[in-house]
């Protein structure tokens, strides 16, 4: 990881091997890209069986963000989503069966069916909510950081978003509202250098569209290998420790890029030949397979969470199947506290 | 008792809440050491401190989001967005964040919170700085609404508010903020979703809120005195939950259905109560139902013509008059 | 005449106007070299070239206030919000500047230009993605709002709506995106404020919108095969202008009114032509307004869920006729 | 006038007293600032008489940013101004009157009362409206140049707004739109240090409101004294000569002070003891008076300027006293293109 102050940025794509990491973390880190592989790669394949219905926003490519930022976090840390929300969710300990029951609009999904892929919700996993509307939760995550700092707590709010999010007006009041009230949250931008369909250099005015607006905050400017776990996670704990101890927001922009479209129905096609394949040589997983390796942590070991994850996802994939649509009467439940949607007497 | 102005009042009723609840917090622009624009919101700082009162930059989305993140995780935020025009700036919170977390997480999460802002015309501040916008908040479903007339009300609804477990959009009217009401001392809570008959008649139902609800009074005396005509008026104020009982109870009473909405015509409130009515009570209603609203144009500027764009006393009368005698 | 795609005719309406008048541009996000994430606008880059059609940053706000500086000064741009829910992003454009600026300026001032999004529910996609929010724009002064239900409409009214020298909300619905319809060859110009009569009937006047209006017509055809009741469906297509003289023509026909609206209920375009009707059209009405909507609630993401939801062809056939027994 | 790509910018507080400028302009620059001056005092005056309704914002103090900009443009430049936008309409050569009466709302004002004090537009000048949302018309600014590029137009649109300003979304979106189509726009800071009544540090992540974000949109940070006409006009020259070279915009941030309250109704208790008079020693036309002498030029030329224009100025109040409040039909008119308002047939 490399801070800089100053206009010219460094980049860092690789991590310095240490061992500060330690096995059982780095198990963890493995574990957590598995599952996000898996059950990101088994939505896909539902949704080509039509069985995922609706839209879904992959992270094939980007597990390593998810998994480094979750695992670094503590319990009764909160972390904010987009649409591309569901490495997130799972990263924090929400099971694959809720997850994939969600995309499958089933009465077993987290948010039985009525949220959506795009809106995964686990409050009691403290993931406070997806948010489908380009920026709106950067606020939203300074609100729930306001109310740590408020009440003495030591948590963070962690608010992860996409590259073209940096340009919406949203980012840029949140930014500055976390920096003025010092509050502990901790902004995560996945560069993965599209918004939709769109390459993100034709649309911003400087090359790392979150670091270099870093200065405008008073903020450093952070750009890191965001396909590394390893080099997320320390990333990761540098800025949450820096949050709790009261030294206020980071913006950190992790660079990455996605293996499949930006959601269910784009093929990709607006990307230049070989780009795709050139990233998939620096496959998180793969990347971190061989971290394993160089760390000396056995295949057996490796080889056992790919079977426990696959079965796990399997087993998830069976129960989302057999179970049953949402009841109709959900459709008029929680509007409002009571429970209801009375709107007059 | 005592006399307090209606701008009185908010204060009165902001420090009410957040004297009994430690968890209520207040933000907004100019609000802490300034007090408000409107003066609403004096002594509050003094009160309850820079923890609990604070001034921000000219970032309404981040307002808020920043009220919605506190009132998701815990607090009980009051923020002010100063006009009610400025909720086009940040109407992805009022429209998309408040009012669907709740139902899209299936009942996880909650946002308890107040959003209060000065609404209204009156004023002569042009056509960005003077609109009646209760109708961008009421057609949004999961909100709640509301917009009191009286400062007595202005406490007891912001008491309800901020005590509400849902999310309410507080409108105050700023061309009532130096009006004058009588207040009982002590703690003041109302209900959110009750109307309230202000004036029992028996030939006509006008609904009113806020600035509009002492015209449409000032029009019944007229009416009473001029044409032995007698009006029961109606304060709605709140629009979500909708007292419909005290409504379709009044039209069941007097057959004839007005409403005088400060908003410009199309899609206002009354457009949803009459609907409602006409539907429900249409064999209850003796004649048409007739809206009386700000006529659907931007609010100009000059004095003349801002007095004439509203309902005014003598245009409430007259409408009245003219179709309880059609 | 061809057959197209509603989706083909958004990008025929479109070339047409390109084609006609260069100072026509038009800009969003992923529209250009994509051809728009609905591909409704695929091959105008190609024809048009990178000057005339431009992807844009995630930046609504700029996307809106770009066309409107660009409409003042001399061009007729078309920009594309994605999806209708993110109005809320750049709201301040559509209720407080577009349609403001002519009236503050006495006139001196202009904005003619068209904002094209994809409205409503129908594709899964949750309460942020699915919203119909013709009310958000018909309820603001100084705007004109269209949204129609056929390629040809499309075509005829993205050209009126160009041509137009007031700020125009076009409203496409996702859900009719893949629905083919007849298209007559050559240029197509539309006229707004018009509405249709698009199945004439004695017993009933059924309004609908877009999506609605297929439904609207389904449920005809089910009335008269199953009870003989023969309703007229009037395609509103223009909320603003708003075509009163073909809806009052039609009640005073049939004298009776339903509205079939997707939005949530409460101030929805029914709200308000039930309040004209029952304004103006009283004795012509020989039984409640009915309004059919979706219910006041956030949209679910399930697809049992949705579909109930939405006016289906049951529930408006159902509600007509117990309406009309009763 | 300074600029630097980096962190730290400097702050130029004194013109360099060169003689570039010329006696003609400067006497233009002068006279400018003597109208804005008078006129805002009058309208300040008309406000204690109750003869000014609504609310109005004056730019007392800040009349050398409006002069200098004013003066250097062309005819057809256009500018968009905020609800503080007086000075930039007089500069831009409408007469007093109209703006007098406008703020009065008489029928002999600007748009006959129908805009108020807060929106004042005169399409013949090149004012393209005076927008009281803060940030909206940045945005338009670009909508605006965006015209003049693809047109072929050498016309430049100019954009005032204050410090506060800058914290809202609209600014940041503007900002990258107007770089990455290089659009022919200028946005001008004027930065009086104060919001209404909230000191603008309180609230901003860094020093310099605009310029400290110029990097964040590949800009340069330009921070200048916008009390000095002088300086200003020549950052003006510059950053016009960018744009309609194709060069794309500029962000400028004008060193300023408001002498009056926010607004009409407000006596700025809130600005610490002695601020005012600190700022009121730097008067930007008391420092132009000087220059004046400086550069030779008889206090007779500037005498007649001031006898005539205090001329100027008490005619157009006589005028607008005398003139009726706009005739009550207008209230319909100007809603559509069709000069009418029906929304229904
Ligand atoms: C306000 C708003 N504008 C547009 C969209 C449509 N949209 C959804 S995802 C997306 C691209 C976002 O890009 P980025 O922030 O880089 O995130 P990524 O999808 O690459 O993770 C867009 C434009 C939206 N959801 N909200
Ligand atoms: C969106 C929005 N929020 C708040 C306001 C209220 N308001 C009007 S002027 C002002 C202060 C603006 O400060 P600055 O940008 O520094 O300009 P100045 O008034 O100092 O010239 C505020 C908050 C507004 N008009 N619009
Ligand atoms: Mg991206
Ligand atoms: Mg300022």
């Amino acid at each position: 990881m490399v801070k800089d102050t100053g206009s010219a940025i460094q980049e860092v794509t690789r991590s310095v091997h240490n061992d500060d990491i330690g096995e059982a973390t780095r198990l963890e880190l493995y574990r957590s890209q598995v599952i996000i592989r898996e059950a990101e790669q088994r939505a896909y394949d539902l949704f080509l069986q039509n069985l995922v219905k609706g839209t879904s926003h992959l992270s094939l490519g980007q597990e390593a963000i998810a998994a480094g930022f979750a695992t670094a976090m503590k319990p009764g840390d909160l972390s904010f989503c987009t649409y591309r929300g569901h490495a997130h969710t799972l990263a924090r300990g929400v099971p694959v069966e809720k997850v994939l029951g969600e995309l499958m609009q089933r009465d077993n999904g987290l948010m039985r069916g009525k949220g959506g892929s795009m809106h995964l919700t686990s409050e009691e996993h403290g993931v406070m909510g997806s948010y489908a509307i380009i920026g709106a939760h950067l606020p939203i995550a300074c609100g729930a950081a306001l109310r740590a700092q408020y009440k003495g707590h030591d948590d963070v709010s962690v608010c992860f978003f996409g590259d073209g999010t940096t340009n919406i007006g949203a980012f840029h009041e949140a930014l500055n509202f976390a920096v003025i009230w010092k509050l502990p949250v901790v902004f995560v931008c996945e560069n993965n250098h599209y918004m939709e369909y769109t390459a993100i250099h034709e649309v911003t005015a400087v090359k790392h569209p979150a670091a270099d607006r870093a200065p405008a905050y008073g903020l450093d400017g952070i750009v890191v290998d965001g396909n590394d776990a390893d080099i997320v996670y320390r990333t990761a704990q540098t800025a949450y420790a820096k949050a709790r101890a009261g030294g206020g927001p980071s913006l950190i922009e992790c660079l990455t890029y996605r293996h499949s479209g930006h959601s269910r129905a784009d093929p990709g096609k607006y990307r230049p030949e070989g780009e795709l394949e050139r990233w998939k040589e620096r496959d998180p997983v793969k990347i971190y397979r061989e971290r394993l390796a160089q760390f000396g942590i056995s295949e057996a070991a490796v080889t056992a969470i790919d079977t426990e994850v696959r079965k796990m996802v399997d087993d998830a994939t069976q129960a989302c199947i057999k179970a049953p649509p949402p009841p109709e009467d959900i459709l008029f439940t929680d509007v409002y506290a009571d429970g209801g949607w009375a709107w007059r007497n | 008792m005592a006399e307090l102005t209606y701008r009185e009042a908010v204060a009165r009723g902001i420090a009410q809440e957040m004297a009994r609840d430690p968890d209520v917090i207040f933000f907004g622009e100019d609000v802490a050491k300034a007090g408000g624009v409107f003066k609403a919101t004096v002594g509050l700082y003094e009160q309850f401190g820079p923890k609990r009162v604070r001034d921000t930059p000219i970032s309404e989305q981040a307002i808020m989001g920043a009220a919605m993140g506190a009132a998701m995780t815990g607090l009980k935020p009051i923020a002010e967005i100063m006009f009610s025009d400025f909720f086009a700036v940040c109407f992805d919170y009022i429209a998309n964040e408040f009012p669907k977390g709740r139902y899209m997480s299936n009942g996880q999460t909650k946002c308890p919170l107040v959003v209060r802002t000065g609404n209204g015309a009156g004023s002569r501040f042009g056509a960005q700085h003077s609109q009646s916008v209760e109708n961008w908040c009421m057609m949004v479903p999961g909100l709640k609404v509301v917009a009191p007339s009286t400062p007595r009300d202005v406490i007891g609804l912001m008491a309800a508010a901020v005590r509400d477990p849902d999310p309410v959009i507080f409108f105050e009217h700023k061309s009532l903020y130096a009006v004058k009401g009588e207040v009982p001392d002590g703690e003041i809570v109302d209900t959110l979703g009750s109307a309230k008959v202000v004036r029992p008649g028996t030939d006509a139902t006008v609904l009113a809120l806020a600035l509009m609800v002492p015209r449409a009074l000032a029009a019944a005396e007229k009416l009473a005195a001029a044409h032995g005509i007698q009006v029961e008026v109606v304060d709605v104020r709140s629009l979500v939950p909708l007292d419909m009982q005290t409504i379709l109870g009044s039209v069941g009473r007097t057959h004839r259905l007005f409403t005088v909405e400060e908003n410009p015509r199309l899609c206002g409130w009354g457009a949803e109560i009459v609907s409602i009515v006409a539907d429900e009570a249409f064999y209850d209603l003796d004649g048409p139902p007739v809206r009386i609203t700000t006529p659907h144009i931007p609010l100009p500027a000059a004095d003349n013509l801002e007095d004439i764009a509203l309902p005014t006393v003598e245009r409430i009368a007259q409408t009245i008059r003219r179709a309880l005698e059609a």
